[in-house]
């Protein structure tokens, strides 16, 4: 049926053009509702928002009660409160934490840099990882593809922060090779970057690994092997790259683990981050702050699915023409 | 001797790298509810008396001052010739620009506007005087004065960065012998020495400059990652070593641990008198009884804690010092006395007591993002231990929003904390039948004592040290006697310190007093 | 005869001296998860110990005769705390991981078999859903149903299940291109049977590895969460909280966490293993 | 098992055994292979010697080992072959005991290979130029050179347009483009020898013999080639010596005049006699045979004269890219019941889009389909299920129609829904039996066959619910030629008794002319010609069909039964030229 479509002639957007343009629209609407949905959760849960603001250890008066419910208009209606929600946000402005009580701007300003830093080279880290260890066991006996299967299922099964302590003891405190702490310069981010990716490289090689099992028997597996090609090459020529449509469908999950691990890791190597504003905020009710983070986390997690459906069907040629008529 | 050498040789500068436990959640010591703030703001911000080791208030920003017979005025005079950092001269208006901002509603004060107690007004007498009114009397006023959390800002801050104060770094001005130069928040915060700092109080080790040029504080909270950062010397120090690092930290060469007992309110589990089980005396006896502290504490913290016997921690200004010795046995026969005579005579299915049909559960709320690991792990302890005389424990996971919302209701039977300070007077917020949660206080027995109340109010009264010390003596006698509340153990504050890390003491409220520390 | 035996394709070859080797191997993960059943069902003839009791005089023994894994902090022994933890941990993990694959699969396969307006509608959906932080969603689920290991396991597997839908999704859209559903087309078979017949088995493959993942990392989320008050409550342990719970005495006390994190591992292992040989018998 | 310096040593020969080694370029003797859960071994005992300069032929039965031995010359059996020989020999050297790194020296550049499934064996998310590039490659062109080459290569078997061509995708081509891309990139290293399976199943008339004719060219330059076929006129043509292939052993072999014009064996007689006559069938009278459209109605068959169209098309457009060229241009057909239409034409004419088109597969840009006179192409997919298991659907590449996954019992049993698993089985094995195949095929997966038994399976499955219109595209493309006759046979049969309406599509115009009543023919994406399958074949009309019946390949030989002159017309001129045309060039040229 889009065949149909296609031949309708358009004025001279390119066709990816306008699906990133409705994509990103919809996106729009995505991290509105995302939004909303954070907004009623924690006015749903359990317990009033402004003792979550106020937090333990302080002598909470009645007035003091008071003041933070008045200085944040906690006793409007819901609606009022979520209009004004909105209407900040969509003022470009991210507002003001009614925790911190600071700028929230000026609150993440500092740790978006690191986290983004940290996330994106754990990201490249776990696919350098997860690729070679495919290559290097492509062709090889059974005993060694079980090895590295094996050590991948272990990466994988295996806490961040566990793996996080075990890097630090060995690494830092015992060999004094890496600093443990910090977030300056490149070996500060040595360690964190392993524990954050080693999991996530394990997830990779496995799915890559189960459909360069399942490829092996294809025909057109055996007319590259039967040019002469080894099987490395029938690797990086071919089957890497039928993995690569689930793989780039795992963005999703993989931004959400770098993100998720990301907070404890944060944690354990003292770096500034998103990961410990989000848990600190979620902790305390800090709602403009977690609205905030859900839009710049919902946000991200739209340009990568957009991007991934951009990039399938580069990837699967067969996925170009549209519908499934 | 130290004080002798010459002023270029001992300041020779150097910088610390020091590793810090907790990180503040905000800046602003006047808004702060965390008690890092004051422990870390201490170079930066000054207070008008010092507090010495013992208690006693020494003068600082304040040359001295007077009380009015009435209690209800305190008058200092200021010293002269101190400035804030940002050359803004330090003033009697600048005193009250500090307390007035307190105050403000806008400030939303989760802890020094408590202290300022029945506070009214600020009044700039003349430049040099400053007299301060309350609407009562308020013994702990000068105390209060003397932490960080009443610390003195640069008015010129106050006037123009009211709003970014929380956010630390260049916008936290004050009067001490560092500067705040730039924070990051979850990793670090850096003070830098301000050379023409000459007005260090007497409880000082020495004057003049401080002998860092640079304090660098690593904000590290995972135990393991300040531990191994001191061990791997990216840290010169590093405070509240876990007690089962300790043994090990002792062993290595160089590395020394100071340590003081941190006074305060230890670990205290607060038995709800106001609905059963526990408004029963007898029941609240059964289960001191029933716990083995000694046991608990040797386990959890392999031997380098001790148990605490009563409200206030020895070290603590004006504790009881006959609860510096057992004041109960433990002992499970007694326990299961005291609850047969209270009528908990029956058993069902899982071998807890019950009295009419009904089992003798106690729910005891907790948040665990607040409840460090020891101290949940102490709480499984007792449950277990509550178990084995038949009272059966919950211990129900909040989060702190839940948790405030029931306790304010009082709808718990055990709730457990700590609170650290140095003054009697906390007895106050704790105890008295005015201090419930909610209403400004943290009576977590939810004890309604007239008794108390008495002594509690004169003591805040009376002006003279010696009866306000012997009141509050009183209270704590009372508190154990009634089991009302029972304290776990005694936490120490223990910093671990490279040896090229000198003069590194531990001041009264058991925090890092960087003026002192030298780095070779 | 003089026949020379000439094996011209290696993995031919491995195979065949592989198979006695092989057999155990892909014996030794069921038996493993046997074992865990039986463990699962029948705590009490296992455990040594009961697994709250607490014993201070015998804190943080290391591993040996009378505790065969130790003790924690609190003189509890940790191999009995393993056993009585397997309820809660295989609890959480199976209904976690049902909850995400059932539900995402559920999701992914109406998207990639729908019309174009459905795939676009519940695509966002899930974007939605993948937007949310983890912890938040553990924190409206408890605030909706209350808190528990049950709804700690909902949690789980609702953030889990945009992962899944999105897989399911892409895989089922390349699979419904495929010639052999036309064929099914034609013969007339309704989509959704087609869907059931050949999407599903094939989308099986990443699926399953992420699925026998996703049982080992619900129970290190559910770990994450009982940080915050949100997983098993004391006494009750599962492994994920004894991980979390350990961690600080990995330097002085390492069996405290390092067996449960085994047995998260052996299941995680050995799950995998089942699935992968079971998707490969399908192709072979 | 081999040890380390002896597979050095065997790879050392392997790699520098050029063009001076003397002897053949592949000898093997005692070759067995088997597959575990099998019976009898799949080959046993076959050997063979080619030379180069010279062409091998294995002929033979469908499932009889053709593919395997073929495949067992390269070290490529399959992962659960166990292949043993007395000899294996690659290019001089012993390789009995070779490892991967010895057989990856080997493959491409010493042996090269056109596999039997073409329509599969590119990958899909390659360009086809790509491909062909990376056998270039592998072969020592470099650089700059690689692009003229590969154009080169795609020029040489017939590849029209070939600069757009090679930057498609397989998708987005036609069964014999496919196989010719294919072929291209076995050429493309310029291996001595050339293995050849099935390379011209889904070719045309004209395009095979120019295929035929590079390949003749190639053995003249000194190439050896094993070709695999089941088409005995291109093997005639080519091939030097001849191995017959049944149940994995060789019944008889010899030079190819001798053993096709002389057979010994009884299964040889027996395949060679099965040779589609290409003279009209003898029909029964009751067959019904319509006059086109709307020409009166056909006296000799009162009994279907009145009946109305199964299926019709009126006016079909199809292209594939808003304004790319058009893969049906205006198609019209019609098909009434118990009639054959038969579908040839050039390769890449939309054959394939238009069968796509009449099953509802593909949507039309413009004109309809009717089922029975009602909407069919129009209908949304929803309303049509129902009558889907009316109108059945052989795909040309059975391989792909087949779930990877699915057993033989479950690919059939899809067709049969509702029945009880007894009576399920019971059907399958009788609709194996049907197209000739053994029930213990049942259990196995689409890769385990041979390529005709996949085919019969496809077929099968097709016939399982008693469509009363089926379309198949290359149906028999795939099958010996006793095989075939027996499938045909088998639709024949179904269109007496039950009248099934067939829209047959083949490139195969003896087949076309056995089967069909009918034919269109057809050319870029419209039909050039159409009318009753005699009147074409006794005089074509087109330039286009004149020039497709003139490369209509045949059986030399002594005239009778087994001297096929599918063209019908007797031209010894022909004849001669195509007997002795093996390494002339057949160059076959017509006026549009
Ligand atoms: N991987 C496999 N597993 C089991 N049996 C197989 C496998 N591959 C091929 N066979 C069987 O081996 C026999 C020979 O197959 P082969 O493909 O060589 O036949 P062929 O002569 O090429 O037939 P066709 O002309 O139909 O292509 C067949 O019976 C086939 O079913
Ligand atoms: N999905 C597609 N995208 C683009 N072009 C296509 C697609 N499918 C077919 N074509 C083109 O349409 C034309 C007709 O293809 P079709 O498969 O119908 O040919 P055919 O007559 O069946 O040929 P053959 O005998 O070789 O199978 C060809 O040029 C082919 O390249
Ligand atoms: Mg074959
Ligand atoms: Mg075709």
């Amino acid at each position: 049926m889009s065949d149909r479509a296609r031949r309708m002639p358009r004025r001279h957007v390119p066709p990816w053009a306008r699906f990133v343009a409705r994509r990103l629209a919809a996106g729009l609407v995505v991290v509105w509702g995302t939004l909303t949905v954070t907004f009623f959760a924690l006015h749903l849960a359990p317990g009033d928002i402004v003792d979550g603001l106020i937090g333990p250890g302080a002598a909470a008066t009645p007035a003091l009660r008071d003041q933070v419910i008045a200085e944040n208009g906690l006793d409007d209606p819901l609606l009022v409160q979520y209009g004004r929600e909105l209407a900040q946000l969509a003022s470009g402005g991210l507002g003001w934490s009614y925790q911190l009580n600071e700028p929230i701007e000026r609150l993440l300003g500092s740790q978006l840099g690191p986290t983004v830093e940290l996330a994106v080279s754990a990201l490249v880290t776990a696919l350098v990882l997860a690729v070679l260890a495919a290559v290097l066991t492509a062709g090889r006996g059974r005993a060694v593809r079980g090895a590295a299967g094996l050590a991948e299922l272990l990466m994988v099964s295996m806490p961040s922060f566990w793996l996080g302590i075990i890097l630090l003891t060995v690494f830092s405190y015992r060999l004094h090779a890496l600093p443990s702490i910090g977030a300056d310069g490149p070996a500060a981010l040595v360690l964190p970057t392993l524990a954050l990716a080693l999991p996530l490289a394990g997830v990779l090689a496995q799915v890559i690994r189960q459909e360069l099992e399942s490829a092996d028997g294809r025909p057109f597996v055996l007319t590259a092997r039967s040019r002469g090609l080894g099987a490395t090459a029938v690797l990086l020529r071919h089957t890497l790259r039928h993995a690569l449509l689930p793989l780039t469908t795992l963005a999703g999950f993989v931004l959400g683990s770098l993100f998720g691990g990301a907070v404890l890791v944060e944690n354990i190597f003292t770096r500034p981050g998103l990961g410990r504003v989000l848990a600190n905020a979620v902790g305390s009710r800090d709602l403009p702050v977690v609205s905030a983070l859900v839009v710049i986390s919902s946000a991200a997690f739209v340009v990568i699915n957009t991007l991934v459906d951009v990039l399938h069907p580069l990837i699967d040629p067969r996925l170009r023409e549209g519908g499934t008529a | 001797s130290d004080s002798s050498a010459p002023p270029s040789a001992r300041n020779g500068g150097g910088t610390l790298r020091y590793g810090a436990a907790v990180e503040p959640d905000s800046w602003d010591p006047h808004a702060a509810s965390t008690a890092v703030t004051g422990r870390l703001l201490r170079p930066v911000l000054e207070s008008l008396v010092a507090i010495a080791p013992d208690g006693t208030v020494k003068p600082w920003l304040a040359d001295s001052w007077t009380v009015s017979p009435d209690g209800l005025t305190y008058t200092f005079t200021l010293r002269t010739g101190v400035t804030f950092s940002d050359g803004t001269p330090f003033d009697a208006a600048a005193v009250k620009a500090n307390f007035d901002h307190v105050t403000a509603a806008k400030t939303a004060s989760k802890r020094a506007a408590g202290l300022l107690g029945p506070y009214k007004e600020t009044e700039v007498v003349d430049p040099r005087t400053v007299a301060v009114h309350l609407t009562a009397p308020h013994s702990s006023f000068l105390g209060s004065v003397g932490s960080t959390f009443l610390g003195l800002h640069s008015p010129v801050a106050l006037r123009d960065h009211a709003g970014d104060l929380s956010s630390g770094g260049a916008f936290v001005v004050g009067t001490g012998p560092f500067t705040f130069e730039s924070v990051t928040p979850g990793q670090q915060a850096v003070f830098k020495r301000r050379t023409d700092y000459d007005w260090a109080p007497p409880t000082a080790a020495h004057q003049g400059r401080a002998k860092l040029e640079s304090i660098v504080v690593l904000l590290l909270k995972e135990d393991a990652s300040r531990v191994g950062a001191l061990t791997s010397g990216q840290v010169d120090a590093a405070e509240l070593i876990p007690a089962n690092r300790l043994a090990g930290l002792r062993g290595r060469n160089g590395v020394q641990v100071v340590r003081k007992a941190i006074p305060g309110v230890p670990y205290t589990y607060y038995l709800n008198t106001a609905r059963a089980p526990f408004d029963d005396p007898r029941a609240r006896q059964a289960v001191r009884h029933a716990i083995d502290f000694a046991g608990i504490v040797k386990g959890i913290f392999q031997g380098e804690y001790e148990q605490a016997w009563g409200p206030l921690a020895p070290s603590t200004p004006g504790a009881e010092p006959s609860f510096a010795k057992p004041a109960w046995e433990y002992s499970k026969e007694k326990a299961e006395k005291l609850l047969d005579e209270a009528g908990w005579t029956g058993r069902d299915a899982e071998g807890y007591r019950t009295k009419d049909g009904k089992r003798l559960t106690a729910e005891q709320p907790y948040v665990q993002t607040f409840v460090s690991a020891q101290n949940h792990t102490f709480d499984v302890g007792v449950q277990d231990a509550l178990k084995q005389v038949g009272i059966e424990l919950k211990l129900v996971p909040l989060d702190s929003a839940g948790s405030i919302g029931r306790t304010g209701k009082g709808d718990y039977d055990v709730f457990a904390f700590a609170w650290q300070g140095s003054d009697p007077s906390l007895l106050g917020s704790l105890y008295h039948s005015r201090s419930q949660f909610g209403g400004g206080g943290a009576n977590g027995s939810r004890v309604k004592d007239a008794e108390i109340d008495g002594w509690l109010d004169q003591a805040d009264a009376t002006v003279d040290a010696a009866q306000r010390a012997e009141l509050y003596r009183k209270v704590q006698r009372r508190i154990v006697e009634q089991a009302y509340s029972f304290p776990a153990y005694i936490a120490t504050m223990d910093v671990a310190r490279h040896g090229k890390v000198d003069g590194l003491v531990l001041d009264v409220d058991a925090n890092t007093d960087f003026y002192g520390i030298g780095v070779a | 005869m003089s026949t020379v035996t000439a094996l011209l394709d290696r993995p031919a070859a491995a195979t065949r001296r592989g198979t006695l080797l092989r057999s155990p191997a892909r014996l030794a993960p069921l038996v493993l998860l046997a074992a865990v059943a039986l463990v699962l069902v029948f705590p009490g003839v296992f455990a040594t110990h009961a697994p709250e009791a607490t014993d201070v005089a015998a804190a943080l023994r290391p591993p040996g005769a009378g505790h065969w894994l130790g003790t924690d902090q609190l003189g509890r022994d940790v191999w009995s705390r393993l056993v009585h933890g397997t309820r809660l941990s295989l609890l959480i993990a199976v209904g976690a991981t049902l909850i995400g694959v059932g539900g995402g699969a559920l999701l992914g396969l109406v998207a990639g078999c729908g019309g174009r307006h459905v795939d676009f509608a519940l695509m966002r959906v899930v974007d939605v859903l993948l937007g949310f932080p983890e912890l938040l969603l553990a924190l409206l689920v408890v605030a909706l149903l209350g808190g528990g290991t049950v709804n700690v396991a909902i949690a789980i597997g609702i953030a889990g299940v945009p992962n899944y839908a999105r897989l399911v999704r892409g895989q089922a859209r390349l699979v419904l291109r495929s010639e052999y559903v036309e064929a099914a087309r034609v013969l007339g078979v309704p989509v959704w049977r087609s869907v059931l017949r050949h999407v599903l088995p094939n989308v099986g493959g990443p699926l399953v590895v992420l699925a026998s993942i996703g049982l080992g990392s619900a129970i290190i989320s559910g770990s994450g969460l009982s940080v915050l008050g949100l997983g098993p409550v004391p006494p009750e342990a599962d492994w994920g909280s004894m991980v979390a719970d350990g961690k600080d005495f990995l330097q002085t006390a390492w069996w405290i966490s390092i067996a449960p994190g085994l047995a998260v591992s052996v299941v995680v292992v050995c799950t995998t293993l089942i699935g992968r040989s079971m998707q490969l018998r399908a192709v072979r | 098992m081999t040890t380390t310096t002896e597979a050095t040593a065997a790879q050392a020969t392997a790699g520098d055994a050029g063009a001076t080694v003397p002897g053949p370029l592949v000898r093997v003797e005692g070759l067995r292979v088997s597959f575990p859960g099998s019976p009898r071994p799949a080959v046993d005992g076959v050997s063979l010697a080619v030379g180069p300069g010279e062409c091998v032929a294995l002929v033979g039965e469908s499932g009889s080992g053709k593919s395997v031995t073929s495949r067992s010359l390269i070290g490529l059996a399959g992962t659960r072959a166990r292949v043993s020989a007395r000899t294996l020999e690659v290019a001089g050297a012993d390789a009995a005991g070779f490892g991967e790194r010895q057989w990856r020296a080997v493959r491409g550049r010493r042996i090269a290979v056109v596999f039997q499934d073409a329509l599969t064996a590119l990958d899909p998310l390659r360009t086809v130029g790509a491909e062909i590039a990376e056998a270039a490659r592998l072969g020592g062109t470099a650089g700059p050179d690689v692009d003229a080459r590969v154009v080169e290569l795609l020029t040489a078997v017939g590849v029209p347009e070939p600069e757009a061509r090679r930057t498609q995708h397989p998708h987005q081509l036609s069964g014999g483009l496919r196989q010719r891309a294919l072929i291209a990139s076995a050429l493309a290293a310029d291996a001595p020898l050339l293995i050849a399976d099935e390379p011209t199943t889904a070719l045309d008339a004209i395009v095979q013999a120019q295929i035929l004719a590079l390949l003749g060219r190639l053995k003249a330059e000194g190439r050896g080639l094993l070709l695999v076929s089941h088409d005995l006129a291109v093997v005639a043509q080519l091939a030097d010596r001849v191995l017959v292939l049944r149940r994995g052993e060789v019944v008889e072999s010899g030079p190819v005049g001798r053993v096709l014009s002389a057979p010994e064996h009884p299964y040889t007689r027996m395949l060679l006699d099965a040779v589609p006559s290409g003279r009209p069938p003898a029909r029964p009278a009751q067959a019904p045979r319509k006059a086109p459209g709307s020409e009166a109605p056909d006296t000799e068959a009162p009994d279907t004269e009145d009946v109305a169209p199964v299926l019709t098309g009126r006016g079909l457009v199809k292209s594939f890219a808003p304004d790319g060229p058009r893969a049906l241009d205006g198609v019209g057909f019609t098909l009434r019941a118990g009639e054959a239409l038969g579908v040839v034409g050039e390769s890449g004419s939309g054959k394939s889009t238009l069968a796509r088109v009449a099953m509802g597969l593909s949507r039309p840009d413009a004109g309809e389909v009717l089922l029975h006179g009602r909407p069919w192409s129009a209908l949304p997919e929803r309303r049509r299920r129902a009558e889907r298991p009316a109108i059945q659907f052989v795909q040309q590449d059975p391989y792909a129609s087949a779930d990877p996954r699915f057993t033989v019992a479950r690919i059939i049993g899809e067709a049969l829904p509702g029945l009880r698993r007894a009576e399920r089985a019971r059907r399958c094995a009788e609709l194996l039996d049907q197209v000739g195949l053994p029930a213990e095929l049942l259990s196995r997966r689409p890769h385990q066959l041979s390529g005709g038994q996949r085919q019969r399976v496809a077929i099968a499955r097709a016939l399982a619910g008693r469509p009363q219109v089926l379309v198949c595209d290359e149906p028999v493309s795939a099958l010996d030629v006793s095989v075939q006759a027996q499938v045909l046979e088998l639709l024949d049969r179904l269109r007496r008794e039950r009248g099934i309406a067939l829209l047959f599509i083949t490139h195969d115009l003896a087949v076309v002319r056995q089967v069909a009543d009918r034919v269109l023919i057809m050319r870029g994406g419209s039909v050039v010609e159409e009318g009753e399958t005699e009147r074409i074949f006794e005089a074509p009309a087109h330039p286009y069909t004149r020039a497709l019946l003139d490369a209509v390949l045949r059986l030399p030989g002594a005239g009778g039964a087994r001297g096929a002159d599918v063209t019908g017309r007797d031209d010894p001129e022909q004849d001669t030229e195509h007997v002795a045309g093996q390494d002339g060039e057949h160059v076959t040229k017509w006026e549009t």
